[in-house]
């Protein structure tokens, strides 16, 4: 398969539609949330994530902001979409996935959590964009050890 | 527009297939493309005349020695340099402007100093410049660039002031492909009393570069950016500058007379060429200057010229372009834009599954993407072995990328 | 002997006359030749992948971005490093001693400290600690030499005083061939909590080298004494100590974030790599390791030292003859030597003339050739494409040059 | 001719045995003479010249001492020999005339004066040497500049 039609299978419509109109748009008051920011300077992405905890440590909401290519909005859009209200331990075991996923190393514990994520599978093929995919991830991962837990 | 394109059965290089389709190598601000006669020399150093320099009394040692020499010559003579001795050998733009950095600002920047640079330089020309600042207690600031790309001289004369020390500033600008009017601001400072850095990475090799005529008293460039090999570049400094600068490195090659206590150095050049030097590199940048000098700095640069402003007319095409830098017919040979329906890394991932290479990003000048507010850009920067087909030919993919991103 | 004469035929610049009479090089201490596929690798890189690392989103800078980093991985694990990003790539030993001398003593050195060097350093590690000295209020020391040509150790103990933050140490001579006991010195300056800097410019590429085990701080060699091309060389630099040292250039790829004020940096080694490296440099040093351990490094090391045994036996029947350095068995693989009869450069001139070529001079240790009395000395230097039967060579030589100067 | 015959040319009997058995050796006292060190650190060579003027600028006496290569010390040895009692203005015509043999450029005025010297010529087919035959000559002419002149 010529590398063109990677592309498209990596841009697909599901991802341009994403970095379009990211989902989870906007922020939390201050107090209310954790607030991370990753960036990678050397291409400009950013992103801020807002985070809001339950109890047990599981995310009650999640709404970010950032600039950037396609692939890291994308793939923080999607990531806002899927993490909410599941156990803080799934969570951590989803992001191992998608790393899984995109690295193209390890083993996905079970596809069929990732649902849509599962497109970034496409990422393999273009090794220099790993940093942006994981982006929003590797925020979410220190949001995550940072949320004082009970 | 001139019809260089026998040139590029000179480079191996190009004629590859990438992603299926024959490469279209717009990335040459980057790095250029090296021609056989260039690759040629280093095989035949290390085939016939490899050994260290300046320290051998035999016969490979001494023809090295000479080649390596010769080849200073040559790049004095390029840049328009008083002397040989004026021309020191270094890895490279960053390397040269960082020894300006640390050794010229040792000897001469004190508190309260300022060095002026301006906001379209490239990280290799402000890093430096804060790191010395930092340490000697000295300031930056900056000339700030207009909408239209060139610098903002109306204050100039209220900006140099009797604090500044140094003055430094891009000869074209790598972002925006504006040639900057330096030989003008050089003459200023000269009479000011302030020493002139003058960062000739996107200047040397594509247009005729004379530092005595411009009158800085630092000029650095890359011969990775001109046909030579990786790894060499130059710093001129001129003479009686060079004369007041206490050692950069220490070690072989730039020292008289060595005790276990204390040590005393030679004069330019050796003094700031310490160790042994990239020798093979040095003979190669030689070999690309004779290169150029068979095609004409001159044609080169019309050459680079003419296909600029094609892209920047057919650029037009795109619906939500915006095309950074001068409008103006004297640029630098390289076109930069930002696309609404696409960020640069979308674009540049795009056009590279179609065999183009362009680059995208900050260019290594975050603040001038932050002046012009944009998060980066894509760019297309050509040299003589580029021609208006393969503009055509980068058209074409980025209508599609349009297409596809929209 | 082992017989590596096959190898001769991978090194084109060893079969060509030098004055009628075929070349017979014996000046590898001060720059080895390059095998067929180090020069390969370099066409191959310029032929076909050329363009800027790091930086790129096209295919020729990912693979250039590949290679590069691939070479990397191999010169870590060649010299035996924890990780690839304890290397950090120079243009060679003397530019990797200058960078710690300027960056890691800026951030350790206070007045009153002691840097302890031994009295036979190659003048690269003299001269940057006697400029550091002088910067930072510190002193240099140093360990004397022997008559034998190894370390006086017997006072080391109270040589490493609280005040001595660095220790310096040539891992083998270049002038005597002396091979140090680095990993006891090290060893001992560990416990003390002194930072250690060993000098391998002679040792990387002739015997095994292994900088953890060793257990220094900083590991220096070139690249150009190893069958790699000129103008590239590494830094080994420990984790935990690098992680404490500021910047070096600025410029970029070493940066995080630029503004017009201030900039933030990366983590090693891209911190102490600004602006483009020389990426065929790069390239070139991985396929020389590669070469080189095809050949495998301890037969490479018992090579040497046997033409070095066989070629100090020889020596001996030369009238007035005094060889330096240690008679053990174990030395690095090269022999210096003074004749009563002739001053070194009139015999390195007279061996030329037959196409034999030594070193003659105090090889950048003139410090050494002070405490022996002697205004220089002709050196021997051999790599594994070397010969018994070139050293029989050398000493029909060597014999005519005695009955020619007497 | 080989390279070989032109070394032998250049170490001729007469270079060989000024540099075994230097011609005045030795130093006079300080307060009596113009004493001028040069050297190569390079190399190693060094000499150090020791110069008595006659009131006329011309050299009344001059011996030397110095360590290095043949080249460097059969040449200041034969410089000793060669302009002692001259005119001051004859020595740096000898001076220049020496240059120009040794380098091979510029024109020598009468070869006849320079006598022995003219076995230096030698010297241009070892480029590198050239500092070492002119090491003892360049002290000359810096003894010379330096010495007060009535
Ligand atoms: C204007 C300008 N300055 C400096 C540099 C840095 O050059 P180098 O990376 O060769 O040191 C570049 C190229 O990247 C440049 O375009
Ligand atoms: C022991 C030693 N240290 C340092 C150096 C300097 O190496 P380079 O000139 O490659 O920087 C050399 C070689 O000349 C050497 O032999």
């Amino acid at each position: 398969m010529p590398l063109s039609e990677d592309l498209k299978e990596l841009y697909q419509k599901v991802i341009l539609d994403h970095s379009r109109s990211p989902r989870n748009q906007g922020q939390f008051s201050a107090d209310s949330c954790v607030h991370i920011h990753s960036d990678n300077p050397s291409c400009g992405d950013e992103i801020d994530l807002y985070i809001r905890f339950n109890e047990d440590g599981s995310i009650s909401d999640i709404k970010f902001e950032g600039q950037g290519c396609a692939i890291s909005q994308a793939s923080a859009s999607m990531m806002t979409e899927k993490v909410k209200g599941i156990p803080r331990q799934e969570v951590l075991q989803l992001i191992q996935d998608l790393q899984h996923t995109v690295l193209g190393n390890g083993e996905v514990r079970s596809s069929g959590t990732l649902g849509e994520l599962q497109l970034l599978e496409g990422i393999q093929k273009f090794p220099q964009r790993i940093k942006c995919a994981l982006l929003g991830w590797r925020g979410l991962e220190r949001a995550l050890y940072s949320a004082k837990l009970t | 527009m001139i019809d260089l394109s026998h040139l590029r059965a000179d480079f191996p290089i190009l004629h590859q297939q990438v992603n299926g389709q024959p490469l279209v190598y717009f990335d040459n601000a980057a790095s250029s493309q090296k021609p056989r006669a260039v690759i040629d020399s280093l095989v035949h150093y290390y085939e016939n005349d490899n050994a260290n320099v300046h320290r051998g009394l035999h016969a490979l040692s001494n023809r090295a020695t000479d080649a390596f020499e010769l080849a200073r010559d040559k790049v004095a003579r390029f840049i328009g340099a008083g002397s040989p001795d004026e021309l020191i050998f270094t890895r490279g733009t960053t390397e040269s402007i960082n020894l300006v950095a640390n050794i010229w600002a040792s000897e001469f920047l004190k508190p309260g100093d300022i060095i002026l640079y301006t906001g379209m330089e490239h990280h290799s020309n402000l890093v430096p410049w804060q790191l010395a600042a930092q340490k000697s207690g000295a300031s930056v600031k900056h000339i700030p660039v207009l909408e239209d790309g060139t610098l903002d001289l109306e204050n100039i004369d209220a900006l140099l002031t009797e604090q500044v020390k140094l003055f430094t500033c891009v000869h074209v600008s790598n972002s925006l492909g504006t040639i900057n009017p330096v030989k003008e601001l050089c003459t200023k400072c000269r009479v000011l009393g302030i020493n002139t850095l003058i960062d000739g990475a996107q200047a040397v090799g594509h247009m005729s570069v004379n530092v005595q005529d411009i009158g800085c008293d630092f000029y650095v460039f890359s011969g990775h950016k001109m046909c030579a090999p990786t790894g060499i570049g130059g710093l001129y400094g001129r003479a009686e500058v060079l004369a007041k600068m206490p050692p950069w490195h220490g070690g072989g090659e730039m020292i008289n007379l060595v005790t276990l206590e204390t040590s005393t150095y030679k004069a330019a050049p050796a003094r700031f060429e310490a160790g042994t030097p990239d020798i093979a590199g040095v003979i190669g940048l030689g070999a690309a200057i004779d290169y150029l000098e068979t095609i004409g700095i001159d044609r080169i640069h019309e050459h680079g010229a003419a296909l600029t402003r094609y892209a920047m007319q057919r650029l037009t095409e795109l619906p939500g372009i915006r095309i950074l830098g001068p409008t103006t017919a004297d640029r630098g040979s390289l076109t930069a834009f930002h696309l609404a329906c696409a960020h640069p890394h979308d674009l540049v991932e795009f056009a590279n599954t179609h065999g183009l290479a362009l680059r995208g990003g900050h260019h290594c000048t975050q603040p001038l993407m932050k002046r012009f507010q944009i998060p980066g850009s894509s760019r297309a920067s050509f040299y003589f072995y580029n021609t208006s087909t393969e503009i055509d030919r980068m058209m074409e993919i980025l209508h599609r990328a349009v297409t596809f991103f929209s």
